[in-house]
């Protein structure tokens, strides 16, 4: 086969390898020559927005990441926590937007199996997993469908590795319609003595090909995820990976038996740009050179050609540096789980990469510069302008059940049962706390009274309104569902997803976003331990909504002491934490105004971080001391929402008597830093007499329907009925 | 009138099933298998006033439905 | 009583299986390899769930014509006790060692949720511990759990009291025939279960009602 | 050696994905559907003195693993 690695490199080509000019000229002037066609593929995948961050860098390196219990923060596969004993929990957060879009089913299947990957790859077992997802409106023609796919999708590839899918988001809205948001999430545990990391140590050692072999699949796939969507959509098809969970599970058994062994120096998963991004991280951070050898790479298609196996982003691989002496035994792993293992290569001293194929020399660059050196912007933003306030007057007296109900049967606020019921959330036989209620809860396997709660949230609203404040909110709504289930916040992960950030407003809210993000982390000891950014999420020049998603992790000492959002009793009383004289006050850019009213308008609600901390860990010392029943964060739909979905978990009712007024702002007010518990009527006077937050006793639970002031009565049944009919009636019986 | 669809995998899309089943046809003392690649297929009974129609009629639901058209290719065979 | 988990690649539950088997028997199972050359003389042989060569070609079809499915057929025949869970059950069916067939359930969806199981013979050492009639939760998790069977088959394992557990009507969650969850074979010491009583033997796992089939079994 | 095998329920089989995929049918407006069954296309390569001989191992192929025979057929065809 011929193979012309010495093409004219023509400005259409760079172009093509979604290389600016001014980029080409730096990597003229970097090695002071024209790069090969393989250079040029490598140069193209570890400087696209995907590798190299080139665009958020600058403002990534503002966020708090450090911690008394990190112990890595961003820069590596995934964050390492402490959480005592020893034990560490690794996990992270990326997403799969693009090929999600393309080809729903294997592009959310191989973003979980990717995202399983970095975890495991550090040597974390993983246990558990969520999804975020960001749909369309529900009436766009490609709506079901999309969802249809992703969900199998995360459900394939989840299930058939065996990792409990405990939390996530769904939601819809047109501005996702040509662009939809898959962002999954996985954690893992590992002994804080036994974790990896991707640096290689040593000169001369055999670097080690693990796992499937190398297709075409996705070539160009990681310049692709960075490319903004237009008509020729269909011509960028064939690239679609396809995901095998079976190879995967094999790897990471096969994996954590060979780290058992000490064979493993340095170890990546090839993720996006596969084989190039693996090897230069490798060198590069171990500052050596690598010399790779394709002819010893395993391909399962003939006539690969050197660009195609550097620029393949086949699922289920890995790249290792070993002991010498131990790749004897770490082949007899690798064969006893039928995978396939080779050496393809080493490290060496002269910091380059070097690439022979057929005894010809394919590539050969600076190593460190390949990362370090690839361009960095500061491209130009301009703040958002905030919108005019919500004029109160405008916002009408309604009938507040009616209003309820129709909150509850809403494509955005009704039940995700249809959902997380095709994923297996009991696997591994720890959930203590499965979908459906604020964090997914997770006992620490091994451990007498430990568990980790997880929860992901972002409200892309408010982020739109203000990606400062919706920033903020992010961060605070999901510590607050962390402390909900009785969890101290531990650390966080992020999911950055904009648009183009070459438009100064995107950038604008980009840096917005992560200023509130960091402000919001630094005041809630909450930091970011990893994550991840996808940029040019557009179609057709509209950006999507601003969604900044926050995953963050929890730890609960003891599980005997884990808060639920579902009623103990009857006859409990129901206090209200945190919330203003009015208890409800703000409605712009609520789910009420949205969902109910079809308005778009207002200011998002203002995070006061101070109360939030103070409110939140005042709940979390009540549910601690064992003084409070159910206990439930506030967020979108408010007050009113927030006490319709603990009725509904609990098929019990309530009768709320503090409110009298049929005023939308006190029932769906989304006013932050405030909760819903329930506690003896005696425990209950305690409270509201000591509190250092507000805290009013609004109702009692009990009966079987939920009363909301003078609104009339909605039974329990009424209230299901709306909350778990809509995703069933619209998904019907869609088969794809 | 009946017909048969058949979809297979395009050249080149990983096909985890195919590799599977020659693992195992091998344990099994298949010695002589070079590859397997799976595929589907649908026996379709229709009404159709004509077998060029029908074809069509098929055509039409293997993109719409029968088919992942991102990964696959399909096949229509009018049977009688 | 001494029992053995059998793993072949693919199988993911088969730690929540050691651990019910640990937490109720008091001694851990042995963990048997599918390609390890012997299989230990136990009383009771457990197949776990998950997706044994990834469910391909058919859920269970890869494993069950793996030589140690030989081994097992020999040691039921001797009237060891089996155990096939999930996929464990679909393992037992494509091997001969149940009748009938799991098909993908009506849905065609996963399906992961809690349903009620009613003890349809309460006279086997499985079920024994729980009382004829008796209704149970138990969670499901299972693309294909569609318990398919020919008529002549059907009645047959009815009229035998094959039909160890079945859904309540109104749980079944994937469409199988007369809402099949578990049948033993005919002589009544293999028994395939859909549903995953390990997870369900514990007050942190929201209730214990799995437990009986283990304890029966163990003790 | 190329080979082609086609496995189908057998008549009287619960065909799940069949209906579902009817129905599917039905609903995007495909008004003449009267049945849809599902079965899996292999297409395998393999090599053999002949096709005879091919034939009589894909059968066997079939008979222990690619059909389950208590639900379903097969039918072999060597292609080239
Ligand atoms: N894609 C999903 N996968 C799994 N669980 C989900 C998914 N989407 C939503 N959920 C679960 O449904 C419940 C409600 O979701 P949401 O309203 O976003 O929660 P919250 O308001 O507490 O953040 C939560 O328990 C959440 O984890
Ligand atoms: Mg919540």
């Amino acid at each position: 086969m011929t193979y012309d690695n010495h093409i004219d490199i023509t400005p259409d080509l760079v172009a093509g390898h979604g290389l600016k000019p001014d980029e080409y000229q730096k990597i003229l002037d970097l090695i002071g020559r024209v790069p090969t066609y393989t250079e040029l593929g490598i140069f193209s995948a570890m400087w696209n927005e995907h590798c190299s961050y080139k665009s958020s860098k600058k403002w990534l390196r503002t966020l708090p990441t450090k911690g008394k219990r990190v112990i890595q923060g961003p820069g590596e596969n995934a964050g390492v926590v402490d959480i005592g004993d020893g034990q560490a929990v690794i996990f992270k957060m990326e997403s799969h937007n693009h090929p999600s879009f393309i080809e729903p089913y294997q592009g959310a299947a191989t973003g979980v199996g990717g995202i399983l990957r970095d975890v495991f790859t550090m040597g974390a077992r993983p246990i558990a997993a969520m999804n975020a997802l960001r749909f369309g409106e529900p009436g766009h023609e490609k709506t079901r469908h999309l969802v249809s796919g992703v969900v199998a999708g995360v459900g394939g590839y989840g299930n058939s590795f065996g990792v409990p899918t405990v939390g996530g988001e769904v939601q819809f809205d047109a501005r996702y319609n040509g662009n939809i948001l898959v962002n999954a999430f996985a954690a893992g545990l590992a002994d804080t003595d036994k974790i990896f990391y991707s640096k290689a140590e040593g000169v001369g050692l055999p670097v080690v090909y693990l796992g499937a072999k190398t297709g075409r699949d996705g070539v160009g796939g990681a310049t692709m995820a960075s490319a903004e969507f237009g008509d020729d959509i269909e011509e960028k098809r064939p690239t679609v990976q396809v995901g095998d969970p079976f190879t995967e599970k094999r790897l990471l058994e096969a994996c954590l038996e060979l780290m058992g062994t000490g064979a493993v120096i340095a170890i990546q998963d090839m993720g996006a740009a596969g084989l190039t991004c693996s090897a230069v991280e490798m060198g590069a951070k171990g500052d050596l050179g690598i010399e790779l050898d394709l002819d010893a790479v395993p391909v399962r298609e003939e006539r690969m050609t050197p660009y195609e196996m550097m620029l393949s982003e086949s699922q289920e691989r890995m790249l290792m540096v070993l002991h010498p002496e131990k790749e004897a035994e770490a082949r007899k792993i690798f064969e006893k789980w039928e995978l396939d293992f080779a050496t393809v290569g080493k490290t060496t001293d002269d910091l380059r990469f070097r690439v022979f194929w057929q005894g010809e020399e394919v590539a050969n660059l600076p190593i460190k510069e390949l990362g370090d050196e690839a361009p960095e912007y500061d491209r130009p933003w301009i703040a958002p302008t905030p919108p005019a306030p919500l004029d109160p007057a405008s916002v009408p007296e309604t009938d507040i059940a009616e209003a309820l109900l129709k909150l509850l049967g809403s494509a955005n606020h009704s039940s995700r049962r249809w959902v997380y019921e095709q994923y297996d959330t009991l696997i591994q036989g720890n959930s203590l706390q499965t979908p459906g209620g604020d964090g997914g809860v997770v006992r620490v396997e091994g451990h007498p009274t430990k568990a980790l709660s997880f929860s992901s949230d972002v409200n892309p609203r408010y982020c739109e309104a203000d990606p400062y404040e919706g920033g903020k909110q992010a961060v605070a709504e999901c510590w607050r569902n962390l402390i909900a289930t009785g969890a101290e916040p531990l650390a966080a992960t992020d999911n950055l997803n904009f648009g183009n950030p070459e438009r100064p407003e995107i950038m604008g809210q980009i840096v917005h976003a992560i200023k509130g993000i960091g402000e919001a982390c630094s005041a809630l000891d909450f930091p970011i331990v990893s994550g991840n950014v996808s940029l040019y999420n557009e179609t057709n020049g509209r950006g999507i909504l601003p969604t900044p998603t926050i995953a963050g992790v929890g730890l609960i000492e003891d599980h005997a002491r884990m808060a639920r959002s579902r009623f103990t009793r009857a006859g409990d009383v129901i206090l209200l934490i945190g919330a203003p004289e009015e208890l409800g006050t703000h409605l712009g850019q609520s789910a009420y105004l949205r969902d109910v009213l079809g308005r778009r308008e207002g200011t998002a609600p203002h995070v006061d971080l101070e109360h939030e901390k103070k409110t939140g860990l005042y709940v979390l010392s009540l549910i601690r001391e064992g003084r409070v029943g159910a206990v439930h964060d506030l967020s979108d739909g408010g007050l009113a929402l927030s006490l319709a979905e603990t009725a509904i978990v609990s098929a019990q009712g309530a009768h709320i008597h503090a409110i009298s007024t049929q005023n939308a702002r006190a029932w769906f007010g989304e006013d932050q830093g405030r909760y819903i518990v329930t506690a003896t009527p005696e425990e209950a006077e305690r409270i509201v007499a000591t509190a250092p937050v507000p805290a009013v006793a609004i109702g009692t639970t009990g009966g079987d329907t939920l009363t909301l002031g003078s609104a009339k009565p909605i039974s329990i049944k009424d209230l299901r009925d709306a909350y778990e009919g809509w995703f069933p009636a619209f998904m019907g019986d869609t088969l794809n | 009138m009946k017909a048969r669809v058949i979809v297979t995998l395009k050249n080149g899309v990983l096909d985890p099933q195919g590799q599977a089943i020659e693992g195992s046809l091998e344990g099994l003392g298949f010695s002589g298998v070079q590859s397997v690649r799976q595929g589907k297929v649908f026996d379709v009974e229709l009404s159709a006033p004509d077998s060029v129609s029908a074809k069509a009629e098929l055509e039409r639901m293997c993109e719409k439905l029968l088919a992942n058209t991102v990964i696959e290719n399909f096949a229509v065979e009018i049977i009688d | 009583m001494k029992s053995a988990v059998v793993v072949f690649p693919g199988l993911n539950r088969e730690r929540d299986m050691i651990a019910a088997l640990t937490k109720i028997g008091g001694t851990p199972p042995a963990l048997v390899w599918h390609k390890d050359a012997e299989l230990p003389e136990v009383d009771l042989i457990v197949i776990p769930g998950g997706f044994s060569y990834g469910d391909y070609l058919r859920c269970g079809a890869i494993a069950a014509r793996s030589p140690m499915m030989d081994v097992i057929r020999e040691r039921a025949e001797k009237g060891v006790r089996v155990l096939g869970v999930c996929n464990g059950f679909q393992i037992l069916t494509e091997a001969g060692l149940l009748p009938g067939a799991l098909m993908r359930n009506a849905s065609l969806k996963f399906v992961c949720r809690e349903v009620k199981l009613e003890v349809a013979n309460a006279n086997t050492p499985f079920s024994h511990r729980y009382a004829q009639g008796q209704v149970i939760r138990c969670p499901v998790a299972h693309h294909d759990g569609n318990y398919f069977a020919d008529a002549e088959t059907l009645a047959e394992i009815e009229g035998n009291g094959q039909v160890v557990f079945r859904y309540t009507p109104e749980t079944n969650p994937n469409g199988s025939l007369n809402h099949i969850a578990g049948i033993t074979n005919r002589q009544g010491n293999v028994l395939g279960l859909m549903p995953h009583p390990e997870n369900l033997i514990e007050p942190a796992h929201g209730g214990e009602d799995g437990k009986g089939i283990f304890a029966g079994l163990l003790n």
